[in-house]
């Protein structure tokens, strides 16, 4: 399992080269940020040009690698910094990279066209999202704990402040208590963290693995971290801040809160238990029975959801409890089990981030084209907007983890893990949460489909912004038939063991 | 025995003006004892040998955070009156069961690291430290959990943090520190910004509610 | 160009209809119908292709993976090909009159974006190698026939929507859990690897039954199987094109087709019968066809009546299927066509009646044989054809139903066929009767609902055309079954294959 | 040229039906015009069965093969075919011919009114339809060819008994209908079973199979019961008396003339007949007593008849009976089969000759051609007397039927039926008694077609042994013999008389006679029908209730639900509250769960 992770335990001193490429991965987009806020780009074309900088760096990292997991060192001064490079993390920087350059392509128009927008804010906009990249590639490439802490908290704190930007009282109270939340949950990870140097002396995860020994307060170290992190992750109990906070953000963030930023805890809580209890399956079975619950509960409330952004941050509850499930199926199963359910993990992961970053784009055009933002108001939206609501539809289909989409491929691999492992219970929890998924995303098509409306004002928005949604849903949708590349990649670099 | 009085006293004054900070009825003199915890604090870090910390923790935990929660309670130096809606505003005591209620949290969380630490801290030095920081988690988790108030939560986090860097810096050796140092400057900046956060959020707040005309509702949402 | 790649042109022809048509203006109608015709003669053409590739043994199959252990599959076999034959054709038929009903009524685009995309699914059914694929194109069939069922926007018909969704999404789920317990009891199963379970042994019998029960709930549902038929009248709200392709070709076929796949394909006739599985299957089917025909008696307007006799008829390919022996296999794999084709004629008929003259219930049909003869002709020859009078070709099915019940040991079959078609004459006749021999508003009695002079003939010829296509197709059929390439003939040869490899 | 004609047989006629109908497709494309109309049941009409007659008349046998017809289309005519053949054409021929006469006042009113063309149309489309069929029916060797001319027929005919569209024509359509689907029923369920218990595709395999099979009594049951609504077996006869007066002339002749006769047929070619080993015997004596039962039963109904097609239609079930009787000794004897088959045939030929003569009558006497009155009271009781077995071919045909049983076992048979014969006696003269009442004044020409076919039908009938080509003499009955054959006929005379005298005296009819309606045992039918059907309706519409109930307790339930669930929501509110010690437990059930995984060990590989 470490070698999944990309943990080999002989980390080399960072070259000159990887270093830069390191360097331009983190860096980039923090500068092209800096350099969006003083631009403040009104066309989505020159985000466009610039933003392949990015991806660029990123196919560079991708060549120093060269098709093996490395490990390296990076002091700096008295510490050194372990970063891990291999497949998954490659995999997770390109969805960032993707997700990210989507909606950075959004937001020029959607700030325009948007009335509500503020000129003083938009100036904040493009920095944040910058420094939001950093930290999520900060995070993905981490591999030690203070990396990993550093980034989880600029992370949070860039989270906050974007979702702030709308300034509006709704969005205010809301990011406060996202914030509070936010800060206690760093805490309970920085008490671990602390438990956990005090203990073994060390922080970087390769480490660890070989000097942890199991006890109380390994445990201890673990269940607050895991605490701290599934706060921010809003894992089921402990999801309370989420909807609230969607509702009122602007939609390109909504779409990068929902596709990246709380997969960042998600994907650090896994890696932390595949590091350090990779063995306690009864454990991983509470975290499994968490995810049931929010499998249903989110999609409960999705359903029950008067507003189509609530839905939309409910469904994320719901969708989480998807990952969730890879901590039974991963953590104590057999290597068989594994292998599979690794895949369906992270592929789940990457389909509803595009997939849930295309719905908020898609749901952001159509409230913005119809000024409403209740599900009962998109009557005759079918007739309207049709390409929105195709690509509502498209992503919707891959949300609801109905072939070909990456979410059915994902979900496959989810359900053959578990019957491969026995666990018969995570059967029905996928089963509850697809029934639930397409009785929330078809209310919204049978709204639409309402054919006597009255006819309200609208205003068309432009089409780039739907081209865009359009995008990243069908991206959604195609990915699934060609699973086996974005898995190929998560292997290639090291992930097989 | 002079560092061990020291040491005493320390401890002592640490969680006392902890709880003045957390409990104190009084809003803008909770602040105030903040402000002197966290100068408190900042003696103990140089004391302990650690005048980075202290340093670090005197401009982000005492000047800067003291500033911010006087900005967001609307005191100046210009102001002496609290021009801030939330500073007027105050928490309900909850009756005495509820208050209890709220305290079992941070007994499970004190019961959870005492469990962690049994077999840790022995040999380990400071056993003064890592028992006040855990005696600052234990009330500012009680704090945060039994206040609604903003300001006092954000308070309540600023004591809670600073007691995870007391239990990290008693868990550390030598060769751990600079790693243990990282951790706390960054958790130092973390709350520092925060706060900050928290601080212009408070007044933006009141800026818009006041447009509205909706008096006292900030405080009516749950936060 | 490599034989591979047929299957897929045939695929892609029907998919890359569909941005095409949502790409064109709603009011380019004509560019859509040029679109629409071309793309589904295109496709009969390649079927037409494949039909002769395969007849000279060419081996037409195209692969690759989708995930470790999950490979999407197309291949080229005769039963795929019967199902691709078919919806080619009603595809071409339905496609012209679905352009006369829906001539000036809004949202065009969308419905025929959609429809074009069922089809494509129907396509990738027929010519799925293996079971992941199936689920694949099953799935999106579902997706896209739900615009098609709540098309006109109003509550009835959202709500049909909703109740359509909840068992085909359900049943979908229930077959996807049954597809990956499958692969994970034996790995990608392609179609016609029957060994593949056989060799499981003794021991994995019970879990196969239970498997088996799975699938056949998850591929119930869409066949209307009694008692996941619930859906099925309900959806009659849908504009008639729909209703015939749903009822015809697309939904409820497909269900059924994925039961035959499963019983010939993948457990294979000979395990299924050691399983005992066929008995659950007569059961199942016999109940179906009854209860699907005594509520047909009471329904009082034309197309729930139809939709009933759809759940009862549909159940005679899987009591085709059922009955152990070629002869009910060349029964239910030929039934397979010949319900198509004589159901779509029923629908179009009644979709002719509603626009013409307004017509829903059946008691309105009153003398409608004088004012439409050619529908009304239609309609005769395909209920007679429902009521398994010969020529027509649901002679043909319950002949050889009859044969394969005594084949296969189990004569009291006959004896629900014979009352199968007393009821079917009991529902059907009756309309037959107003139709020719009741006066009605043609005489000078009364008024018809809605009557509007949509052509030059009886109603328009969009809708003429088609209806008089099938009907005389039907007829065809039954009256030419010995002819080669008929649907009785392709039966013949895959029951040969099944039973004497 | 033996296989065209033999394609044409049944081609021909629906060639004629296509011409028709495309006549009316081209007025159909113009309904504003009120042009002249196409003449209708014109000469081409006519020709529909002369392919057949031609193919009866041209010696040898021949046989068409058609590989692509259905399952396999094999038609033949052989020996035994020709006969039924010749007689159904020729009395199809005469009976269109006639009906060109029958049918000339609405032909003549089809110019003014539409309505009257189109059901004018309408018959003429199903006639040559039910011919198709009726042909088909008896050169198909192939099983679905023949139950296709089966079916065709039985369907088709409908169409010409309601003609009319008067209440009593509906009603005797109906009973039609519905018997007729009854007999459908049973023949395809034994069909279905005789030819898939030995894989049979054509008639003589399906005998072989019939003989084989082990359930052989049981399919054969079947068989004779569905064939038997046809050919109106005692107790499904009802049809015949409740759609004979009702149907138009032409068509009530050629349903009692031929198309009961495919049952016949339907009987000679599915069962065994003559094979030992089919071990059919028992139904060959039930099918014995059924046949003489219904030939007594309908002798006693008919008289009570006041309508003269009623009276015929009974008329036929006792014949049918009669003839029935005889199949059922082919039965029980298989021995004797030989020597009866041409019995059979001939009494089947003569039968329907006559009979459709008969029918034809019935019009003529209504509207009488201006012949002297006794040359049409003549010709009118010479069918009359030929039935009843005293005259002409009757007497021919009766004296080869009492030769072939004469000695066997069934010997007495051949008295039963010659009691059976004074009852067809009393009821020839109840017919022509009932014709002579209802007499129309002289109005039509006798070179007209009605009159020309009636005087063809006539002459054709009572020379029917003469030109059968049965294969065999017939020779006529020595003298001596005559007493033995007429005694029947004048007994039946001399009741008939005193019945007269009774009835004169009492100045009226009795009672009891008026009181049995025709189709007798169709009312008790009936009322059992209805009440199958309304439990059918019943149980429908209880299964839809029930339906209804459950899906309404489900959405009343779903209400309740999303009640539920809505209600459900604001608990929310607490998780957004409590956050903070939700993760703290959250954090000690993970504990917890570390702490159980230590105890347990588990941890697999």
């Amino acid at each position: 399992m470490i070698e999944r992770l990309g943990l080999v335990s002989n980390a080399l001193p960072a070259q000159a080269e990887e270093l830069a490429a390191l360097g331009g991965v983190l860096g980039l987009p923090l500068l092209l940020g800096l350099l969006g806020g003083l631009a403040r780009p009104a066309r989505g074309w020159p985000v466009a040009v610039v933003g392949v900088l990015p991806l660029l760096a990123l196919g560079w990292l991708f060549l120093q690698v060269a098709g093996e997991g490395r490990v390296w060192t990076v002091p700096l001064g008295p510490l050194s910094l372990y970063w891990r490079v291999n497949g998954l993390a490659l995999l997770m920087l390109l969805l960032t990279q993707a997700i990210l350059l989507a909606s950075a392509l959004y937001a020029p128009t959607y700030l325009r066209v948007d009335v509500q927008a503020p000129a003083r804010r938009q100036a904040w906009f493009w920095p944040l999202l910058g420094l939001l990249a950093t930290s999520l590639s900060l995070i993905w490439l981490a591999a030690d704990l203070l990396l990993l802490y550093f980034g989880l908290e600029l992370m949070g704190l860039v989270a906050v402040g974007l979702m702030l930007l709308p300034g509006k009282a709704d969005a205010l109270v809301a990011g406060l208590r996202y914030l509070l939340l936010a800060l206690i949950g760093s805490l309970a990870f920085l008490l671990g963290i602390a438990l956990l140097l005090g203990a073994w002396g060390r922080l970087d995860l390769a480490g660890l693995t070989e000097a942890a020994e199991p006890g109380p307060l390994l445990w201890v170290a673990v269940a607050l971290l895991s605490a701290g992190l599934l706060l921010k992750a809003a894992a089921f109990p402990l999801h309370a801040w989420l909807a609230p906070v969607h509702a009122a953000a602007w939609t390109p963030i909504s779409a990068l809160h929902a596709g990246l930023v709380i997969k960042a805890s998600f994907f650090i809580a896994l890696q932390l238990w595949l590091v350090l209890t990779p063995r306690s399956a009864p454990a991983a079975w509470l975290v499994g029975g968490l995810a049931a619950a929010a499998v249903v509960w989110g999609g409960v409330m999705a359903w029950r959801a008067a507003k189509l952004k609530d839905m939309l941050a409910w469904s994320t509850v719901s969708q989480l409890g998807y990952l969730l499930l890879g901590f039974p199926l991963l953590v104590g199963t057999d290597s068989t089990v594994a292998a599979v359910a690794w895949e369906g993990t992270w592929l789940q992961l990457a389909a509803h981030g595009i997939a849930k970053a295309a719905m908020f784009l898609a749901a952001g055009n159509l409230v913005l084209a119809t000024g409403k933002s209740h599900l009962r108001e998109l009557a005759g939206a079918s007739r309207r907007f049709p390409l929105a609501l195709l690509s509502f539809g498209i992503a919707a289909i891959s949300l609801v983890g109905l072939p070909p989409s990456m979410g059915f491929t994902a979900k496959w691999l989810l359900l053959n893990a578990a019957l491969m492992a026995g666990q018969w219970i995570w059967l029905a929890v996928l089963a509850a949460g697809t029934l639930l998924s397409a009785a929330y995303v078809f209310r919204v098509f049978r709204y639409s489909f309402v054919e006597d409306a009255p006819s309200l004002d609208f205003r068309p928005v432009p089409w780039s912004m739907d081209a865009v949604a359009l995008v990243l849903a069908l991206a959604s949708l195609l990915l699934g038939l060609v699973a086996e590349w974005p898995l190929s990649l998560l292997r290639a670099a090291g992930g097989e063991s | 025995m002079p560092s061990l009085l020291m040491e005493i006293l320390l401890v002592a004054s640490l969680l006392l003006l902890g709880a003045l900070t957390l409990f104190n009825r009084h809003l803008v003199r909770a602040c105030t004892w903040f402000v002197l915890f966290a100068l408190t604090v900042s003696f103990s870090w140089w004391w302990m040998g650690f005048p980075w910390l202290a340093s670090i923790e005197l401009l982000l935990g005492a000047v800067l955070t003291g500033a911010f929660l006087f900005h967001a309670l609307g005191v100046g130096p210009t102001a002496k009156r609290p021009s801030g809606l939330l500073a007027g505003w105050h928490d309900h005591p909850p009756p005495r069961g509820r208050a209890l209620m709220r305290l079992l949290p941070a007994l499970a969380m004190l019961a959870m690291l005492g469990l962690a630490l049994e077999d840790l801290a022995e040999g380990r030095a400071s056993v003064a430290l890592w028992s006040c920081g855990m005696g600052l988690l234990g009330l500012g988790l009680w704090a945060f959990a039994l206040h609604r108030h903003l300001i006092r939560r954000l308070l309540g986090f600023n004591v809670i943090g600073t007691g995870i860097f007391l239990i990290l810096v008693s868990l550390a050796d030598e060769t751990e520190r600079a790693a243990a140092h990282g951790l706390i400057i960054t958790g130092l900046v973390v709350a520092m910004l925060g706060t900050a956060l928290g601080a212009l959020l408070i007044r933006r707040l009141e800026a818009l509610e006041a447009q509205h005309g909706r008096q006292h509702a900030a405080g009516g949402h749950a936060i | 160009m490599s034989q591979a790649w047929l299957p897929v042109i045939a695929l892609a022809a029907s998919l890359l209809v569909v941005p095409v048509i949502f790409a064109l203006p709603e009011r380019a109608w004509r560019a859509r119908a040029v679109v629409n015709l071309g793309a589904a003669l295109f496709k009969l053409l390649m079927v037409i292709v494949m039909v002769f590739g395969l007849y000279q043994g060419r081996d037409y199959s195209f692969r690759f993976t989708v995930v470790e252990g999950a490979s999407f599959l197309l291949q080229v076999d005769a039963m795929g090909l019967m199902f691709a034959g078919l919806s080619a054709l009603l595809w071409l038929a339905t496609t012209a009159y679905a352009i006369g009903y829906l001539e000036d009524s809004p949202n065009r685009k969308r419905f025929f974006g959609f429809f074009g995309l069922c089809i494509a699914s129907t396509v990738g059914i027929a010519l799925a190698g293996n079971l992941f694929t199936f689920l694949l194109f099953y799935e999106m069939l579902t997706l896209s026939t739900y615009p098609l069922v709540v098309h006109r926007g109003h509550p009835a018909a959202l709500r049909a929507g909703t109740i359509y969704l909840r068992y085909t999404l359900t049943g979908g789920l229930v077959l996807l859990l049954g597809v990956v317990a499958m692969h994970v009891l034996v790995g990608d199963v392609s179609f016609g690897q029957r060994e593949m379970l056989a060799d499981l042994g003794p021991d994995a019998h019970p879990m196969l039954i239970v498997l088996f029960v799975v699938l056949l709930m998850g591929l119930g549902v869409k066949a209307a199987l009694v008692p996941l038929h619930g859906w099925l009248p309900r959806a009659m709200v849908a504009p008639a094109p729909v209703s015939a392709l749903l009822h015809a070709v697309a939904v409820v076929k497909a269900g059924a087709f994925g039961i035959v796949r499963l019983v010939y394909d993948v457990y294979g006739i000979g395990l299924s019968h050691e399983l005992g599985l066929l008995s659950l299957l007569t059961g199942i089917a016999v109940v179906t066809i009854l209860y699907g025909s005594v509520r047909a008696l009471s329904q009082q307007e034309l197309k729930p009546r139809l939709a009933f006799s759809t759940v009862s008829q549909v159940s005679y390919i899987i009591l085709g299927i059922s009955l152990f022996g070629p002869f009910g296999t060349i029964a239910g794999l030929s039934h397979l066509l010949h319900q198509g084709l004589m159901k779509v004629t029923l629908f179009y008929c009644a979709g002719n009646y509603a626009e013409e003259l307004g017509i829903h219930r059946i008691d309105e049909l009153d003398g409608a044989g004088r004012r439409m003869p050619m529908t009304s002709l239609a309609f005769t020859v395909a209920a007679l054809g429902m009521i398994g009078m010969p020529p027509v070709a649901g002679f043909i099915t319950k002949w050889y139903l009859g044969m394969g019940a005594l084949q296969s040991g189990m004569p009291w079959v006959i004896v629900v066929l014979v009352a199968s078609s007393l009821l079917n004459a009991a529902y059907f006749l009756p309309i037959v009767h107003r139709l020719w021999f009741r006066p009605g508003p043609a005489h000078g009695r009364g008024r018809w609902p809605e009557e509007r002079n949509l052509g030059r003939f009886e109603t328009s010829t969009w809708l003429l055309l088609p209806t008089a296509a099938t009907a005389m197709f039907s007829l065809a059929t039954g009256l030419l079954a010995g002819v080669a390439f008929s649907p009785l003939d392709l039966a013949i040869f895959m029951a040969n294959g099944e039973y004497r490899p | 040229m033996r296989e065209i004609l033999l394609a044409l047989v049944p081609i021909w006629p629906l060639l004629l039906l296509l011409r028709s109908s495309l006549w009316f497709a081209v007025q159909q494309s113009d309904p504003q015009r009120l042009g002249p109309r196409p003449p209708l049941l014109d000469a081409w009409w006519v020709s529909a069965p002369l392919p057949a007659i031609l193919l009866a008349l041209w010696p040898g046998e021949s046989e068409l093969a058609v590989e692509s017809w259905m399952l396999g289309g094999l038609w033949q005519l052989d020996e035994a075919r020709r006969p039924w053949l010749l007689f159904a054409a020729l009395l199809w021929g005469v009976a269109g011919w006639y009906a060109r006469g029958y049918l000339a006042e609405e032909r003549h009113g089809t110019a003014h009114d539409d309505g009257e063309f189109r059901r004018l149309l309408r018959f003429a489309l199903l006639w040559p339809l039910t011919l198709a069929g009726n042909l088909l029916l008896i050169v198909a060797e192939d099983i679905p060819s023949f139950y296709l001319g089966f079916v065709t027929m039985t369907l088709s005919a409908y169409g010409l008994v309601v003609h009319t569209g008067e209440r009593e024509a509906r009603h005797g359509g109906f009973a039609y209908l519905v018997m007729a689907l009854l007999g459908e029923a049973m023949i395809l369920a034994g069909l279905l079973w005789a030819a898939g218990s030995g894989e049979a595709l054509t008639l003589t395999e399906l005998r072989a199979s019939v003989t084989e099979a082990e359930q052989g009594l049981w399919m054969a049951t079947l068989l004779w019961l569905g064939f038997g609504v046809k050919a109106g077996v005692a107790g499904l006869h009802v049809w015949l008396p409740l759609a004979h007066p009702v149907a138009p002339t032409p068509a009530s002749a050629v349903l009692s003339g031929v198309m009961v006769k495919a049952g016949l047929l339907g009987w000679l070619s599915t069962l065994p007949l003559g094979s030992a080993e089919a071990g059919l015997a028992p139904l060959g004596e039930v099918i014995i007593v059924a046949g003489l039962a219904g030939a007594f039963a309908a002798a006693l109904l008919g008289v009570a008849q006041r309508q003269p097609k009623a009276v015929l239609a009974y008329s036929s079930v006792s014949q049918l009976g009669m003839i029935a009787s005889l199949v059922g000794a082919g039965l029980s004897a298989p021995a004797l089969w030989p020597a009866l088959a041409p019995a059979v045939t001939l009494f089947a030929a003569h039968h329907g000759m006559t009979k459709g003569a008969l029918f034809l009558g019935v019009g003529i006497s209504e509207h009488p051609p201006r012949l002297p009155a006794w040359l049409t009271g003549a010709l009118l009781t010479l069918p009359a007397l030929s039935l009843s077995g005293a005259f002409a071919s009757g007497l021919m045909a009766k004296e080869f039927m009492k030769k072939a049983l004469h000695d066997s076992d069934h010997a007495t048979l051949a008295t039963w039926l010659s009691v059976a014969a004074v009852g067809t006696t009393v009821l020839m003269t109840r017919a022509l008694w009932r014709q002579w009442q209802e007499r129309g004044e002289p109005a039509i020409a006798w070179r007209s077609p009605m009159a020309l076919a009636w005087l063809v039908g006539v002459m054709l009938a009572a020379g029917v042994p003469l030109w059968l080509p049965l294969g065999k003499h017939v020779p006529w009955p020595p003298l001596a013999d005559l007493p033995g054959l007429l005694w029947p006929a004048a007994l039946g005379l001399g009741l008939a008389g005193l019945v007269l005298v009774a009835a004169s005296l009492r100045h009226g009819e009795p009672r009891v006679l008026s009181r049995l309606q025709a189709g007798d045992l169709w009312w008790s039918y009936a009322a059992l029908a209805r009440w199958v059907l309304a439990g059918l309706a019943a149980l429908s519409a209880s299964l839809e209730a029930w339906n209804a109930g459950v899906r309404s307790a489900f959405g009343k339930r779903e209400r309740r639900m999303i009640a539920a669930l809505d209600d459900l929501t604001h608990f929310e509110s607490h998780f957004r509250r409590l956050a903070i010690p939700l993760m703290v437990s959250v954090g000690g059930l993970l504990l917890l769960g570390f702490w159980l995984g230590s105890l347990v060990g588990v941890g697999p590989g």
